[in-house]
C-alpha cells in the first residue's frame, strides 16, 4: 500500500508539473496541497493498490505496447479494406476463449488489447474464459493461437 | 470562402438539424443522447468563436452532466413520452409564437451580428480588454470580468446553483433512509473488472486535472464552475461502479452540505471583507496594499468558493438522483 | 521544423481524416450493431493515433506536445474500455449479434475446447 | 492539411449523427454518440491550430473526459432500467 501511494504522489506531481506550466511559489504550494488533498481522497475511495499502480508491469510494458501497436495497424487495415468492400466481406462470429492469466489485471490488459484492435471486441470477461465478437472468424483464429495471451502473460514474470 | 466559415456553416447546420430530430423523437433516451450530441455540437461552436471559457464549460455541463442528470430523471420517470390522444395546446402554441414575435420585433433595431459598431464593441469591452491586465493583472480577461468587475453577478450565479442544491434536497431527499438494501453495482463489480480497473488509474488524474483546472482559471480557460464540474464528476463515476453507498463513506452527505453552504459563504465573506476595509462590496484591491495583488487573491478565493460549491452541489444532486431510483426501483 | 516532419505530419494527418471517413462509413454500412461497432473502433484507435500525432508533429511547444500525448493516451485508455462496456451491456441487454455463417455460432463452444 | 483533416472529422460526424438518427436500437445511438464525442475531441483539437491557438487541449482533455464518462452513465442506467422494468420495455425499440 505504502509503495503505491508513493507512486502515485510521482504520477500526479508529474502529471501537475506538466499540465502546469507555471512554476511560481504561489501556483506551485497550490499544487502541492491538491495534490494532497487527491491522494486523500483516493486513499479514502480505496483505488490506490497493485491495480490502480501496477508498478510490477512497469519494465515489461513497453515491449508489449509495441507490439500492439503493429497488431493494431495491422487490423486497422483489414477493417478498413472490409469497410469499403462492403457488408459482404464480412462473417460476423462470436467465440468464448480459454484464458490462463493469473491476475485480474492480465485479464483486464488482455480483454482491452483485444477490443482496442479493431474487428475485435470483448463482450466478456470472467476468470477463465473471454468471450469475444468479431468482424471475421479469421481474427478469432488469430486469437486461438495465443500470441497475444502468451505475450501478456510474460509481463510480469 | 475560409475554412473557419465553413466549419461554422456545417456546425451550426448539424446544430438545427439535432434541435428538429429531438423535437421529433418520441422516444426520450434517444432524446437525450440527441440532447448529448447537441451539447457537443454547440461547445464546437463556441470554440470556433473563441468563447474558450464558455466551450469549456459546455463540455463540461452541456455535453457530460446534463446528459447523465437526463438520465437519471428518464430512469424514474419512464422512456416514453405520454400523450394522451386529444392533447391539443392550442393555448400554449399561441403564447409561444406571440413570444417569440415579439423576441424577433425586439431584435430589429439590434446592430447587425458582428458589427463594429455596436455599443457593446465600444464601451466596456474594450475597457475590459485593454486596462484589465494593468488593473487586475491576470492574463485571462474572461476571468477579470467573471471574478471581479462582475463579481457581484457570479456571486449571484453562485447562489443559484446553490438554492438548486437545496430544492434537489428539499424534494428528492425526503424518502432517504440508510437502510442497508442490496448493492446491485458492488455486487456486479467483479464483472465490471475492466472497468473497475481502469476507473481506479484514472480517478485520482481527474481529482487533479479538477484541481488543476481550479487554480489555472486566471491563466487559460477554466476556473471555478468548470473545476467543480470536473472534480465532482470523478464522484459520479465512483459512485457509478462502486455503488452509491460506497461514494457516501467517502463524502458523507452532512459534511457535502456544508461544505456547500462554506463555499456561498467564503465567496460573500471576502466581499465583507473589502467592505470592513473602506472599499465597494467585491472589490479585491482592498485585500492587499497592492491592488494588483489584491485582485489576485481576491480571484482566488471566490474562485475557490466557486469550485467548493459547485462540486458538492453536483455530488448533491447526483447522489440525491441517483438515491432515488435505487428506492424506486426497490419497490418494484 | 524540417521538411521532411512537415511531409510526415502531413500524410499522418490525411491518413488519419481517410480512416476517420472509413470508420464513419462502416458505422452506417455495417449490417447490425456489433459489426458498426467494428468500424467505429477503427475511428476511436488508428485514426485519432494519427491525427493526434500528425498535430503533435506541427508544434515545437513541447507544453502542447505534452498535452497531446495526455489526450491521445487517454483515449486510448478509455474507448476500449467504453467500447467493451457498451458491448456487454447490449448481450446482456438482449441483443443478439447476427452471426452470417452458421458455423459461427456453434463454434463458439468447440473452439474453447480445441484450445483447451 | 489541417484543413483536408479537419473536413475529414466533419464528414466523419455527419455520418455519426446520421446513424445516431437511424438507430434502429438504443445501442447503436449510444455508440455514435460516442463516436461523435470522439469526432469532437478530435475537431477542436484540429481548430486549435487552425486557429493558431493550441492551448484549446484543455478543452479537449475534459471532452474525452466526459465522453467516457456519459458512456458509463448511459450503460449504468440501462442496467437499473433493465432490473426494474420488464426487460423488453427497456430494450427494444418500439
Amino acid at each position: 500500500m505504502k509503495i503505491q501511494t508513493f507512486s502515485l504522489g510521482i504520477l500526479l506531481v508529474i502529471f501537475w508539473l506538466l499540465n502546469s506550466g507555471h512554476y511560481t511559489p504561489m501556483i506551485l504550494s497550490l499544487g502541492a496541497v491538491s495534490i494532497a488533498l487527491v491522494i486523500m481522497i483516493a486513499r479514502r475511495m480505496k483505488v490506490v493498490d497493485d491495480e490502480s499502480q501496477p508498478l510490477h508491469l512497469a519494465a515489461s510494458i513497453p515491449a508489449y505496447y509495441l507490439w500492439l501497436l503493429k497488431e493494431l495497424v495491422l487490423s486497422n487495415v483489414d477493417v478498413v479494406t472490409r469497410i469499403w468492400r462492403g457488408a459482404g466481406s464480412i462473417s460476423p462470429a462470436m467465440a468464448t476463449i480459454r484464458i490462463n492469466q493469473t491476475n485480474d489485471m492480465n485479464r483486464v490488459i488482455y480483454a482491452n488489447s483485444i477490443t482496442l484492435t479493431p474487428g475485435t471486441v470483448t463482450t466478456e470477461v470472467s476468470r477463465d474464459s473471454i468471450t469475444v465478437h468479431a468482424l471475421s472468424s479469421s481474427s478469432i483464429d488469430a486469437l486461438n493461437t495465443g500470441e497475444m495471451e502468451a505475450r501478456i502473460r510474460r509481463l510480469d514474470r | 470562402m475560409n475554412m473557419e466559415t465553413v466549419i461554422n456553416m456545417v456546425l451550426l447546420s448539424l446544430l438545427v438539424v439535432t434541435a428538429i430530430a429531438i423535437v421529433r423523437i418520441k422516444d426520450l433516451f434517444a432524446a437525450a443522447m440527441l440532447a448529448g450530441i447537441y451539447g457537443l455540437l454547440s461547445a464546437s461552436f463556441f470554440v470556433m468563436m473563441d468563447a474558450v471559457d464558455v466551450a469549456f464549460t459546455e463540455a463540461s455541463v452541456g455535453a457530460g452532466i446534463s446528459t447523465l442528470l437526463m438520465l437519471t430523471t428518464l430512469a424514474m420517470t419512464g422512456r416514453f413520452e405520454k400523450i394522451s390522444g386529444n392533447y391539443r395546446p392550442r393555448l400554449a402554441l399561441v403564447l409561444v409564437a406571440l413570444t417569440g414575435a415579439l423576441l424577433i420585433y425586439g431584435t430589429l433595431d439590434m446592430p447587425a451580428f458582428g458589427t463594429a459598431a455596436a455599443p457593446v464593441h465600444e464601451h466596456v469591452a474594450p475597457r475590459y480588454l485593454n486596462d484589465s491586465y494593468a488593473e487586475i493583472g491576470i492574463p485571462n480577461a474572461v476571468t477579470s470580468v467573471l471574478a471581479s468587475y462582475r463579481g457581484f453577478d457570479t456571486f449571484g450565479e453562485v447562489v443559484v446553483i446553490f438554492t438548486a442544491g437545496i430544492g434537489v434536497l428539499a424534494l428528492l431527499m425526503r424518502a432517504e433512509k440508510p437502510t442497508p438494501r442490496t448493492q446491485t453495482p458492488t455486487a456486479s463489480m467483479h464483472e465490471h473488472m475492466v472497468l473497475r480497473i481502469v476507473a481506479k488509474m484514472l480517478i485520482p488524474l481527474i481529482l487533479l486535472f479538477g484541481l488543476y483546472v481550479q487554480f489555472h482559471g486566471e491563466y487559460g480557460p477554466g476556473g471555478g464552475f468548470q473545476a467543480g464540474v470536473i472534480f465532482a464528476s470523478a464522484f459520479f463515476l465512483y459512485s457509478m461502479l462502486f455503488g452509491l453507498s460506497e461514494a457516501r463513506k467517502v463524502v458523507n452527505h452532512v459534511v457535502v452540505q456544508i461544505l456547500a453552504a462554506l463555499g456561498v459563504l467564503l465567496y460573500g465573506s471576502v466581499g465583507i471583507v473589502s467592505l470592513m476595509n473602506g472599499k465597494n462590496f467585491l472589490d479585491y484591491s482592498a485585500l492587499s496594499a497592492d491592488a494588483v495583488h489584491g485582485q489576485h487573491l481576491g480571484i482566488l478565493a471566490i474562485e475557490l468558493g466557486v469550485g467548493i460549491t459547485v462540486t458538492t452541489v453536483m455530488i448533491i444532486i447526483f447522489f440525491a438522483f441517483s438515491g432515488r431510483n435505487q428506492i424506486e426501483g426497490e419497490k418494484d | 521544423m524540417t521538411i521532411l516532419t512537415t511531409y510526415i505530419s502531413w500524410t499522418f494527418l490525411v491518413l488519419g481524416g481517410f480512416l476517420c471517413i472509413s470508420g464513419a462509413v462502416g458505422l452506417l454500412r455495417f449490417p447490425d450493431f456489433f459489426t458498426r461497432m467494428h468500424a467505429a473502433s477503427v475511428t476511436d484507435t488508428l485514426a485519432t493515433a494519427l491525427i493526434i500525432l500528425g498535430l503533435l508533429l506541427q508544434t515545437d511547444a513541447w507544453m502542447v506536445q505534452v498535452k497531446l500525448v495526455m489526450v491521445l493516451v487517454f483515449v486510448l485508455l478509455t474507448s476500449p474500455t467504453a467500447s467493451h462496456a457498451l458491448a456487454k451491456a447490449a448481450l446482456h441487454g438482449g441483443l443478439k449479434p447476427q452471426l452470417k455463417i452458421a458455423r459461427g455460432s456453434n463454434k463458439a463452444g468447440q473452439q474453447s475446447e480445441a484450445e483447451a | 492539411m489541417f484543413t483536408v483533416a479537419a473536413a475529414a472529422v466533419l464528414v466523419a460526424m455527419i455520418l455519426a449523427l446520421a446513424r445516431a438518427f437511424a438507430g434502429p436500437t438504443l445501442y447503436d445511438r449510444i455508440l455514435a454518440v460516442n463516436v461523435f464525442g470522439t469526432k469532437t475531441v478530435l475537431l477542436i483539437a484540429i481548430v486549435g491550430f487552425l486557429m493558431g491557438r493550441p492551448e484549446f487541449l484543455d478543452i479537449v482533455m475534459v471532452y474525452a473526459l466526459m465522453n467516457f464518462i456519459t458512456v458509463i452513465g448511459i450503460l449504468r442506467f440501462f442496467e437499473y432500467a433493465a432490473e426494474s422494468e420488464s426487460a423488453d420495455e427497456t430494450i427494444k425499440e418500439r
